[in-house]
């Protein structure tokens, strides 16, 4: 078994796709020859061939919208937009047709592409670079929204949504992209989509995070476990449609949840899980649901990127007055 | 100091002047009497339906729909020039192609009628519904053509739009991918001069539409779009070229909307009554009727056969249409994915209880 | 006073804006000799001239970014999106551009426009005209979404969003239109953003909703008047950034909260009303917070589509069972 | 049959050849030495302003930087055709413009230092910063003529943007409208054959990326983009062209990124280090050099004074840059809007106590 990175775990999941499954289709910007600003697909397009592994114009709707197209005619496109933050222009394209193909259509014509992007902040990069869209995607019927929040989970998740028949938005949490190695099994097996990963058990306290929050999300539960306090940690690996009966039985036991994200406060996709809380676990909870998320701003330029994140002290405060409410 | 770098040229074809007298050579296809008669009875039949369409909603029983009214030429010329094989991704317009390819009058009055399954029509199963959201198809039909080359099929894409869709930025990307990856794809763009109440010199400032093609470093070219004979020779033209592994290009076919935009419009609100009437005298059923009774012993009784034939038709698929059950609520969650998340099968439930 | 339909109180407050500000532009696809597909601007370019009031070529992405530009000059232009449904490709320009104009250039350039779409189903249009996007919007800090639920608010509300030196969506429920006339006062008064309207005085429920969910929730606060439930009804009105306050001071008096929108459920804006109530609210709850929304699926063509959106049954059952609830 | 609808030509301008020796008559403005220095210096103050950011880059006290290298002439020719009240609406890669334009070393500096504050620079105040989604700033330079056009202003607005820029929705869609509309607009495309690793034939079929104008109706040339002074004559006759009414045009530069695309790249990973050589033989600086000494007595000693100062100004506006604290948390807030809603105070002040 490999100690992989993220990054490196991405590009087996793409690998190993492109081995097994013929139409496999690969494009975006800077993926063929340069293997993708990250190194993503670095190496592909030498392996297998520009036809299957291909530059694209600087054209992020029709990168899209051509991934449509071609996903209707029974290929597996997975795309890739450079930065989440160029993925609006891809937009219509997913509320419009990829999320509803299927449905107009009463499955006679369907959908199965991947659109992967890096997402979210940490790494000191230039303006809309940075940003977390994932609850706007989560608002789309239809449509999943995969984000994977470590190697391992980054290749079984890869993987299920490129085998997955309907459209899957990947977000790739850049910021721990190269952050840790842990071993990955590489044999092609997939993880399941629309079920939540449990990352540490605990009593106290339910903290439900994903992506790049994870793992200040852990620090916080190691740094709570001094105080005495067991927290239980989510990792909700798809955010559409989440795993809600995961984090309702985990909150039923511990009456208390914390919810981290990157994103902006304001109908980020912590609202839907404290909303979802607030109706079915209700008699459960014994304290306010907290969410620490960016603040409802623009995402800062980067000398201001680290105080925007939520970090482990803004965590650990949230998770005390949890602690100590009556 | 200045040099030239590059030159280009627009030309403009047609077969048939607005009377119906060829204008030099007819194609072969045309020298052929059922091969006319095919070609006309499609385009009375596509009219046929637009009426009733209309008709229908009028009376409650059909959505907003808009008619190809003086449009029948490119929708039947552009598809009588396609193989079963090609892929056709029609605006909302091109009822015209889609009849001729197979969809049936029934499952677009369905569909009109506000209900998906007209959508999962039986004919041609890879063309693309209706769409939409104008210029959204482009991006498709880029996609459709890759999926071809890398499976190496022969066949072509047809994407259709209208003037205001060469306004929309999904039209030039398509446009410039198709020629950036020389895909097989064929843009065919249906000027009718109106986009609702925008005029086609308020669109754009290009002279002609078809130069948009020279953006993406494509062919591009004019067509008298009332004419059904050259709408057809044009498209085979391009539909060859495509296939001969030479690339896309790009179709405007000139025409005039002889109705409302649709049966939600009101064009008398935004144009003159002498325009469309003007408009008329070039309409497209006539001028092949005119050449199929000069030069191929076309007559009233034919034609008055051939519309008792397709009124009946369109008058039943109305009745077949009209005869079918709205879907239960529970059908909004049956395509959604391919199988339910559990998450869903509990909502839709919960909707069930709802009823 | 004169008795004015939505769309009239809509073009009377256009017409007041063109009339007392020279800086006011209108421009979008069909808004000129047309007067609008629902002809809110009827009349307009006539009287104010086509320089003032202006068909664009049919590009939503260019009628934002323009309106962008037009607005950094110090203009106040109010661009038309002829439908929500098609507002997507504005979408980047509101996201990276008009939202965070002010931001980036530190109040050097501002962004005071004013982005107008008919939104919300229940009128038998066609596939992709029915969508309420308004959570999607509500998500991207920086910008205003503001939602009118009366003639008379229409009125006030569109003036305020012109007045205000930063960008603001406008979305009129296009269902209630024309449904019904009040007196309006034109007289050039705006009403307050930001802001919540109490639209019934209730002790046991508080109903939150919005646009054309107001009618169908207000037929709800009769219902439950007869059964002995006294309701209180607040209007929304401006979404982002809402009226916090008046909803948790509401909630904090009946204990019950059910929430009305035919946006889908998940991520709708009903989430983030939930989730601010299920952290400061907590101890007043009496009962599960409901969310009545639409399902969670794409919205359905017209023959279901009365089936899809919320009506009195639905928010009458969910009102029950929180009154029920023990 | 088939009739000419219309007809276009491409050409491309040049005034200066690869050595600086002139081809053909110099406009009137480059027989002036005093200008001629003057653009000179310009592009060698771009230039020395490049070599700083990357080094505050490798040391981690800049953000991640594109530099101009080798396309000095293009931001330098373009801005100085340019009036003060004239706006310029810059891609990321256009220092030089901005430079021109008055936008201090110190603001450029804040700016790719990752701070806001870099924005509000005290130069041209209706200038935008630049603009980081590709082509997302061709729209706003469509409201901003507009604004002028509304107000009667006489300005113009110039637009830059890269080779990669011409394949966006965006891009075209502007293109479309300002000549729709007639709008003062000059669109400036630095080809400097890569957009990141794709190459310029990847990007698009077209011959030319000039003419992309066509399918807007404009009018569309090609300039040499490292011969200062052909770049700075073109953007005058475009600039003419607009201000007599006359609506936009594009310009394409023909240029060569010499440098990697940003600090976060490495070239050398998709092109041969041979290719890049043979493009410094046709950088912008030698070439004006060479006419500056052979036409207006440049030498050693002046070009040594001019290198001296140039850098002295850089380091010193790097030093004043450096010496600059980080915005307080609490400036997130100050900008979001006019005034902060009760609901956003109350979380500024929440985030104050996070600090
Ligand atoms: C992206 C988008 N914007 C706006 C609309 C509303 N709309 C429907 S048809 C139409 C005009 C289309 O004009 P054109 O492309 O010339 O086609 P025609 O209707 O003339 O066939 C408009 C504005 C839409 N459907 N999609
Ligand atoms: C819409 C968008 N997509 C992708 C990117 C990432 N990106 C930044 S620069 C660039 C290439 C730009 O090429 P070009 O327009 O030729 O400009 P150049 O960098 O050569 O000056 C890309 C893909 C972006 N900034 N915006
Ligand atoms: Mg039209
Ligand atoms: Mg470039």
């Amino acid at each position: 078994m490999a100690e992989l990175t993220m990054i490196e775990a991405i590009r087996a999941a793409l690998s190993h796709a492109l081995e097994t499954d013929p139409d496999v289709i690969l494009f975006g910007e800077d993926i063929g020859i340069d293997g993708g600003v990250f190194r993503a697909t670095d190496g592909l397009m030498q392996r297998f061939g520009s036809a299957r592994v291909r530059d694209t114009p600087l054209s992020e709707t029709v990168i899209a919208g051509m991934a449509v197209g071609a996903a209707a005619m029974g290929l597996r496109p997975v795309a890739e937009i450079q930065f989440s933050g160029f993925l609006y222009p891809a937009l219509d394209q997913l509320v419009n047709h990829a999320s509803r193909l299927r449905n107009r259509t009463r499955g006679r014509l369907t959908c199965p592409m991947v659109l992967r992007a890096p997402y979210g902040g940490g790494i000191r990069a230039p303006e809309h670079h940075s940003e977390s869209p994932e609850a706007m995607l989560a608002h789309i019927p239809g449509l999943r929204v995969v984000i994977p929040g470590s190697p391992a989970r980054a290749y079984g998740l890869l993987l299920a949504a490129i085998r997955d028949p309907d459209p899957v938005v990947f977000l790739e949490p850049k910021r721990i992209y190269r952050a840790v190695s842990e071993a990955v099994e590489t044999d092609g097996a997939a993880l399941p989509l629309d079920r939540a990963f449990l990352v540490a058990e605990g009593e106290d306290l339910t903290l439900v995070a994903w992506g790049a929050m994870l793992a200040v999300a852990d620090e916080a539960v190691a740094r709570l476990a001094e105080e005495g306090i067991s927290a239980e940690l989510i990792d909700l690996a798809t955010i559409k449609p989440y795993d809600r009966v995961a984090v309702r039985a985990s909150v039923a036991k511990t009456g208390r949840c914390v919810i981290v994200h990157e994103a902006a406060l304001t109908t980020g996709f912590g609202a839907e899980i404290a909303a979802d809380l607030a109706e079915h676990c209700l008699t459960h909870l014994i304290a306010p649901i907290r969410r620490v998320a960016g603040y409802d701003t623009v995402m800062p330029y980067l000398r201001l990127e680290a105080q925007y994140l939520p970090d482990t002290g803004r965590i650990l405060r949230a998770a005390r007055e949890v602690m100590e409410f009556t | 100091m200045s040099t030239r770098a590059a030159s280009f040229r627009i030309d403009c074809s047609a077969c048939l002047d607005a009377t119906g007298k060829p204008i030099g050579k007819l194609p072969d296809f045309a020298e052929d009497a059922n091969t006319l008669a095919a070609l006309y009875g499609a385009m009375v039949r596509t009219r046929a339906f637009d009426a009733k369409a209309i008709a229908l909603q009028r009376t409650g029983r059909l959505g907003t729909y808009g008619s190809s009214l003086g449009q029948e030429a490119i929708g039947v010329g552009v598809a009588s020039a396609m193989r079963v094989e090609d892929v056709l991704l029609p605006s909302f317009r091109e009822h015209g192609a889609q009849l001729w390819r197979g969809v049936t009058l029934e499952e677009l009055f369905l569909y009109w009628g506000g209900d998906e399954r007209g959508n999962d029509f039986a004919g041609p199963r890879r063309d693309f519904p209706v769409c939409i959201p104008v210029g959204t198809q482009f991006p498709h039909a880029a996609g459709v053509a890759l999926a071809m080359v890398q499976r190496k099929e022969s066949g072509v894409v047809v994407a259709m739009g209208g003037d205001g869709a060469t306004s929309k930025g999904d039209f030039y990307e398509a446009l410039n991918l198709v020629g950036a990856w020389d895909l097989p794809v064929v843009f065919v763009i249906s000027n009718n001069q109106w986009a609702i109440s925008v005029r086609r010199r308020e669109q754009t400032g290009a002279q002609t539409l078809a130069q948009k093609a020279i953006a993406g470093g494509l062919p591009g070219a004019q067509v008298d779009g009332n004419d059904v004979i050259a709408v057809r020779a044009a498209t085979e033209r391009a539909l060859a070229h495509a296939r001969a592994g030479e690339g896309g290009s790009l179709i405007e076919c000139l025409t005039y909307r002889l109705g409302d935009h649709t049966t939600a419009d009101d064009a008398s609100r935004y144009r003159e009554d002498e325009e469309v009437s003007a408009h008329w005298k070039e309409e497209p059923l006539v001028r092949l009727r005119n050449l199929l009774v000069a030069r191929h012993g076309w007559d009233k009784a034919k034609e008055e056969a051939l519309l008792r034939e397709v009124r009946a038709e369109v008058e039943a698929a109305a009745d077949r249409y009209l005869a079918i059950e709205p879907a239960p609520r529970r059908a909004m969650f049956d395509h959604l994915h391919a199988t339910l998340p559990p998450d869903l099968a509990a909502l839709a439930e919960e909707a069930a209880g709802d009823g």
